[in-house]
């Protein structure tokens, strides 16, 4: 019976992330785009609630739908400016995209309908964000330091290239 | 078949998810846009990750551990990517990618 | 002494050698130090060879075995030169003749060359080429000759071109040099032949081998070697049709053309001959060659020198007549009558080329015949020693062209060549008619009151004098009653001619007549108008003689159109065909393949991911349905 | 003396004297070129007493100098030299030297010019006494670089540009040498499968190449011969020659036509033939035909030039030829005749070149219809054009027609009609090269060149090597000779028996 209701959540939800990635790509209108991204950001998030990974669906409406698309926002406040209408166009390569991503996903479809996965064995422990903290604090502490490295780099390198350059400007005038 | 989900179904609507995501990437004229469908790529492949964290290695938890690499690496990407973005759109007034064939010489 | 002239007989081209590199080294800046260094050169080079001249000719053991002396010049496996001496009655006559005359010649030139800039210089250029010369003569192997008759091409290229700010000068030296390298490359292909058939250049070896030439080769590939060997005389002795660049070699000073002509280069080709008669003696074919190239040659020159103008190149076509007559002589057999006539013609041939000198220094190279005359009142010693000469080459009796022409003619007879007999008796008669239009114009009838000639020095005439003397007694060495000639230079066995009094007294009847012609048209018909008148009447005939039948035209039309034309197309060719469209197109289709590719270099990024995503594609497509084996193919490093 | 490493020092002197003119402030023009001329005369002196003291008797590889280098492609560092590379070696120095007193008037950037010309002579040098032919290749591809720099900086633009010189002679050196390495590579390939034991010397080469099948070896061949073919100029890969020459500065004319180009034709005896007999033997007729088309083809092409530096660029395309006629004719004569005739034309052509090079230093012209009478107003340059025309026009009694007899006895031998055509070249050598010079030298001096200075000094230092060993060696040419057939006996000894048997094709 829980099976019923995790494929009625799972279709549920595929076809929200589908659909409103669709919007994402197909809409004219950029700011249009991010709002149909943070639905589908969220629609994730729930995604990966049907995949026991309740942790994970936190820190994925945290970050993508919280953090990622407010920036990609603000992103947009500072640059598009006048009419949002047609901000967002497809390029004269369309056509030819559009063969491979088909391409793509004939391949991909086939390979992953194909093959056979092996049955899991067990299910998903119930205690996931112990078990993560368990293996990332011991096994893989090191990336997780990394990571927190990367994040702090990203950072000042993102305030470094977004900051205005006044003196290349004062020779730009 | 169809009410019990097998890890096949979303490695469909992952790859659906990727090609999706590949499509922007490759037709979109607007670098944000582009950014934006890296970011449903990477989404993509953490339903994998997920996925076969979940159906394949259940105990082990490395699938999530590494999606929430993934993710912090995105967040960064973002964060730097945007920062570019908005660089270039200082000294060209322009996000548009088809003005942008520096590459060529 | 005599035995140390016969074993150091390499000293004969070595001294005047020696005294061209002292000329050129050390002694230039004194004229007259460089020319007492090349007469030295010269005179104790003669020195020597009088002397081996000497023990050659009292010793008969030499007709049968000439001393032979070499070193090795270069070897390998298969292949070996020497350079050495060979000495016998001809190579004696040669060296001693050629020094004796050269001698004089020196001498000469020191009066003649006064006040030239260029005085060392040319005293250099004559020992180099009085050293090649005598190289010539002496050299054991046919290489060795080679070498030194290309020197002496070299030599004659360096005097006829020693005025070289006047183009004439240029262009006559240049061709000099061309049309006898033409004949050397018959010449060479023939020594190769010979080399690589009997596997020696050596003279003495070679002879042997050829006696039984059967062992080595077949009769045909023989004759062709006789023939291929026979094109270097006609170029380097000036036979029909490479006879061309003998009348121009007059740009030289008067000496130079006495060096070539009489004594030295032009008779190389003679010599050369008679060097290989081993090989013409072989082949009949290639004898009757030599003979009608000679016959031919002499009628033709002498007709040529009937209508000339110029003193030197009547002299020259003078020359290029008896060389005929020597070609002639060794075609039917006679290696005797042939260096007979060469010896005899070396003489009178320097005493008029020296001769015609001392009238141009008079006349200040002024040099048309009919512009002169009566200069013998003024030049009593050149002209009357010239007129020696005159009667030496005319063939009068006792003068020695008589003697060596009255053989050429008897054995020519005896051979059976009718028709070549006829030819040379008939230019017997031109000879003298030319001979003596010259002299009568130059030195006698009436002065022309322009000129202001002057008796030369006495360094110039005592050599006209020596040499005049030569030609009258020089002859005597042969003459039918006493030929001591023919029993030391012979080919074979001695062969001595019957005096045949019918052919004697023919040739005496021409050549009296032919002075006497010329005495009518140009002696006692003062005004000449019979000379005009006749000239007028057979105009076409003397205009082709005149223009020497437009021979240098056609060569120089070929030469100008074909050769240059060619190398123009193939210069073009190369220009347009393989530079322009092989390399050239090669490096432009680079270029344009470049071009065509850089299109699809569009600088978009998306357009990059695009085809990079369709990479990622066939590598998936490669890695999941082909395994791993068929994708490590493509993909490579994959073990 | 056989411990003193004398190879190495003949090899090192330039690169000594390269890098102590590298110290020198660059105003110092005087000291520079005297550091350069001091450095390549420990070259030639050593080089001569190198020559003189070779034991001919004894033949072989003597002097010889072996460091392990590459253990795993069996490289090493083998220096040596025979009768085949030792004249090689002399010629690389004497013009060597000669090319620095050539270039004494250099005054634009001379510090960089002499530095690069003392690589250039250390590169060629090399390639004679390497081994191995791993150092030989490397040596060969020092050679390069400094030649395109030499040519774009220091040439001279006429019919062609320097840059369009320069490109065309490296891209030249470069597509031959490419073909030379892949040669080379399946070469190592197949000797390590066929022997197991990597060894790159040539020797090492030649032994284990005999193993290798028919058509191995002709490929192989036909390869090496596309490499120093076009390094030779044979035709038709020869139209970087005159081109090159003409846009190059005099000492890399000189050094290019005199000895750079017979690393060609000593690559293709000490290499291409020697470890490749049976090719050599399958495709000795199509380097004969090649061969003679040269000589005849650019002798005419020659004929119809009128810039002096084309006539010489063409004249030693046509004297290549006859080069590749005599490694045609695969035997012992035509071998010793090819690598004197190198020798010989090396020679001859330097000079021809540092002549040319002062005319045009003077004139400021090099077309033969502006030049006219200069035997007048510069008498030794007339002399030392004249040695140099009459060498190569092959005057008994200079250093090039003994070499060129053997030529052609031995193509005469076994190509018969064909060498005809060869030696018929003769003919029109001897017409161009009178012609030039009588047009250039003689005639009615022209008064716009009466206040030319003769050549004296420095720059009499070209006319007075190349001219002894141009009149020595045409007097004596044994001492040519002798040193070469030392060399070629032994190596014909090796491959005589692969001659017979191979070229069953």
């Amino acid at each position: 019976m829980e099976g019923i209701w995790t494929a009625v959540a799972f279709y549920l939800l595929a076809a929200t992330i589908v659909v409103s990635a669709l919007l994402v790509v197909m809409l004219k209108n950029i700011v249009h785009s991010v709002l149909w991204l943070a639905v589908c950001f969220v629609s994730m998030g729930g995604l990966f609630l049907t995949l026991d990974a309740d942790f994970l669906a936190a820190v994925q409406v945290l970050v993508y739908a919280g953090a990622v698309c407010i920036m990609v926002v603000f992103g947009i406040m500072l640059i598009q400016r006048g009419n949002m209408g047609s901000t967002n166009l497809f390029n004269n390569q369309t056509k030819a995209a559009a063969g491979v991503v088909a391409l793509v996903l004939v391949v991909c479809g086939y390979l992953a309908a194909t093959t056979p996965w092996a049955s899991p064995a067990f299910a998903v422990p119930e205690k996931t964000v112990e078990s993560i903290a368990e293996i990332m604090l011991t096994k893989y502490v090191i990336p997780f330091e990394v990571a927190a490295i990367l994040l702090l780099v990203a950072l000042v390198g993102a305030i470094f290239l977004a900051k205005e350059v006044k003196k290349a400007d004062a020779h730009n005038d | 078949m169809l009410t019990t989900i097998s890890l096949a179904h979303y490695m469909v609507l992952s790859a659906l998810l990727f090609g999706i995501g590949l499509f922007g990437v490759l037709a979109k004229k607007n670098a944000i846009a582009v950014l934006i469908c890296i970011e449903l790529m990477l989404n993509a492949v953490n339903i994998n990750l997920v996925a076969i964290s979940k159906y394949l290695t259940p105990a082990l938890f490395t699938g999530q551990l590494f999606a929430i690499f993934v993710i912090t690496v995105a967040a960064a990407e973002v964060g730097v990517g945007l920062a570019i973005i908005i660089a270039i759109y200082r000294n060209r007034l322009s996000v548009n990618l088809d003005d942008f064939d520096w590459l060529k010489w | 002494m005599v035995e140390f002239a016969l074993h150091h007989a390499w000293l004969v081209p070595l001294l005047p050698a020696l005294a061209f590199v002292a000329i050129i080294f050390f002694t230039r800046p004194w004229p007259m130090l460089s020319a007492l260094t090349a007469v030295a050169g010269i005179v104790g080079s003669f020195i020597v060879s009088a002397l081996a001249a000497y023990g050659v000719f009292t010793n008969p053991a030499f007709k049968e075995e000439p001393l032979v002396y070499a070193v090795r010049w270069f070897s390998m496996p298969g292949l070996q030169i020497d350079v050495g001496v060979q000495l016998d009655p001809v190579s004696a006559m040669m060296i001693f003749m050629v020094s004796m005359v050269a001698s004089l010649i020196f001498i000469y030139a020191i009066g003649y060359m006064k006040d030239d800039p260029g005085f060392s210089v040319f005293f250099s250029y004559v020992s180099l080429f009085a050293a090649s010369m005598l190289l010539l003569a002496i050299s054991s192997n046919l290489l060795e000759m080679f070498v030194a008759w290309e020197l002496v091409g070299l030599c004659s290229y360096l005097l006829i071109g020693f005025y070289s700010h006047k183009i004439a000068a240029r262009e006559a030296a240049k061709k000099a040099f061309i049309t006898c390298r033409i004949a050397d490359f018959g010449l060479l292909l023939g020594l190769l032949a010979m080399q690589i058939v009997f596997g020696t250049l050596n003279l003495v070896e070679l002879s042997e081998k050829i006696a039984n030439f059967e062992q080595y080769t077949t009769f045909g590939i023989l004759t062709l070697i006789a023939v291929l060997v026979f094109i270097g005389p006609i170029g380097k002795s000036g036979q029909f049709p490479l006879h061309v660049w003998l009348p121009d070699a007059m740009e030289g000073p008067t000496p130079v053309s006495a060096l070539i002509h009489a004594a030295t280069m032009v008779v190389a080709g003679v010599y050369l001959v008679a060097r290989t008669m081993f090989l013409f003696h072989e082949v009949p074919g290639a004898m009757e060659l030599v003979a009608i190239t000679g016959g031919f040659t002499a009628l033709f020159a002498a007709t040529i020198a009937i209508t000339q103008r110029e003193i030197k190149r009547i002299l020259a076509y003078s020359t290029v007549s008896q060389i005929g007559y020597m070609m002639l002589a060794l075609g039917v057999g006679s290696m005797t009558a042939s260096l007979f006539h060469m010896w005899t013609h070396a003489f009178f041939k320097a005493l008029m080329f020296l001769g015609a000198g001392s009238v141009l220094h008079a006349l200040h190279h002024k040099a048309d015949v009919w512009e002169m005359g009566g200069l013998i009142r003024k030049m009593p010693l050149t002209g009357w020693t010239f007129v020696i000469g005159g009667l030496a080459i005319a063939g009068i009796p006792p003068f020695a062209g008589f003697w060596s022409k009255d053989e050429i003619l008897a054995v020519t007879l005896e051979s059976g060549h009718y028709v070549l007999f006829v030819m040379a008796a008939f230019t017997a008669f031109l000879t003298a008619f030319y001979m003596w239009r010259l002299i009568f114009l130059t030195f006698f009838g009436e002065e022309n009151p322009e000129n202001h000639p002057h008796e030369s020095p006495a360094v110039m005439t005592l050599p006209l004098v020596g040499l005049a003397i030569l030609s009258t007694i020089g002859g005597l060495v042969g003459t039918p009653w006493a030929p001591y000639w023919s029993e030391w230079i012979f080919f074979g066995h001695p062969h001595h001619v019957e005096p045949n009094y019918w052919v004697m007294i023919g040739s005496v009847v021409l050549a009296a007549a032919g002075i006497y012609l010329a005495y009518q048209l140009y002696y006692v018909d003062k005004a000449k108008s019979r000379a005009r008148a006749l000239a007028q009447r057979y105009n076409h005939i003397y205009t082709i003689l005149y223009n020497k039948y437009y021979i240098d035209e056609i060569y120089l039309w070929f030469n100008h159109t074909i050769v240059d034309g060619a190398a123009k197309l193939f210069y073009l060719f190369d220009i347009y065909v393989v530079d322009g469209i092989i390399v050239n197109g090669l490096g432009k289709l680079t270029c344009l393949l470049g071009e065509g590719i850089r299109v699809s270099n569009t600088g978009r990024l998306q357009n990059y991911a695009l085809v990079f995503f369709l990479g990622v594609l066939a590598v998936v497509v490669l890695l999941a349905f082909t395994g791993p084996s068929a994708a490590s193919l493509i993909v490579g490093g994959v073990k | 003396m056989e411990s003193f490493p004398v190879l190495l020092t003949i090899l090192l002197a330039p690169v000594v004297a390269a890098v102590i003119m590298a110290f020198i402030p660059r105003e110092e023009h005087m000291l520079i070129k005297c550091v350069a001329a001091a450095g390549t005369f420990v070259s030639m002196a050593l080089s001569l007493y190198v020559y003189f003291a070779y034991d001919q008797s004894l033949g072989g590889l003597q002097f010889v100098q072996q460091v392990p280098w590459i253990k795993d492609l069996g490289v090493t560092f083998f220096l040596g030299v025979d009768g085949i590379s030792l004249p090689m070696l002399l010629l690389t120095n004497l013009i060597g030297f000669s090319a620095v007193f050539a270039s004494w008037n250099v005054n634009h950037r001379p510090r960089d010019f002499f530095i690069l010309l003392c690589l250039l002579i250390t590169g060629v040098m090399g390639t004679f006494v390497a081994q191995d032919l791993f150092i030989f290749l490397l040596f060969y591809e020092v050679v390069v670089i400094p030649i395109y720099i030499l040519v774009i900086i220091w040439g001279s633009t006429k019919r062609v540009t320097k840059e369009y010189a320069g490109m065309k002679l490296t891209i030249y050196l470069l597509i031959g040498s490419a073909f030379l390495l892949v040669g080379v590579i399946a070469l190592f390939m197949k000797t390590v499968a066929a022997t197991g034991a990597p060894d790159m010397s040539f020797a090492g080469l030649a032994r284990a190449a005999r193993g290798l099948s028919d058509f191995d070896q002709i490929w192989l061949f036909a390869l090496m011969l596309f490499g120093f073919g076009s390094l030779l100029s044979m035709w038709p890969f020869h139209s970087w020659s005159p081109d090159g020459y003409a846009g190059a500065p005099t000492a890399v004319s000189m050094i290019h036509a005199g000895v750079l180009k017979k690393i060609g034709g000593y690559g293709l005896i000490r290499i291409a033939l020697y470890v490749l007999p049976v090719g050599a033997k399958f495709w000795a007729p199509v380097i004969a035909v090649l061969g003679v088309c040269g000589v005849a083809y650019a002798a005419m092409a020659a004929l119809a030039q009128k810039d002096l530096k084309y006539i010489v660029g063409y004249s030693s395309v046509s004297h290549m030829g006859y080069v590749l006629l005599a490694v045609a004719s695969l035997n012992v004569i035509g071998l010793n005749g090819a690598v004197a005739n190198m020798f010989a034309h090396g020679i001859m052509a330097a000079l021809f070149f540092s002549t040319i090079g002062f005319i045009y230093e003077k004139t400021h012209t090099r077309w033969i219809p502006d030049l006219g009478g200069l035997a007048r107003q510069t008498p030794r340059l007339a002399v030392a054009f004249m040695l140099a025309a009459m060498a190569s026009l092959g005057l008994p009694g200079l250093v090039s027609f003994v070499p060129e007899f053997t030529i052609f006895v031995a193509s005469f031998k076994v190509y018969g009609g064909l060498a005809v055509v060869a030696i018929a070249g003769i003919i029109i050598t001897a017409l161009y090269a009178l012609r030039a010079g009588a047009n250039t030298l003689f005639g009615p001096p022209r008064p716009e060149y009466d206040s030319l200075k003769d050549i004296r000094g420095p720059e009499l230092v070209p006319l007075a090597v190349l001219g002894t060993v141009l009149v020595v060696g045409g007097l004596l040419p044994f001492l040519i000779f002798d040193m070469v057939n030392s060399g070629i006996v032994p190596l014909m000894a090796e491959i005589s028996g692969a001659l017979k048997l191979g070229g069953s094709f």
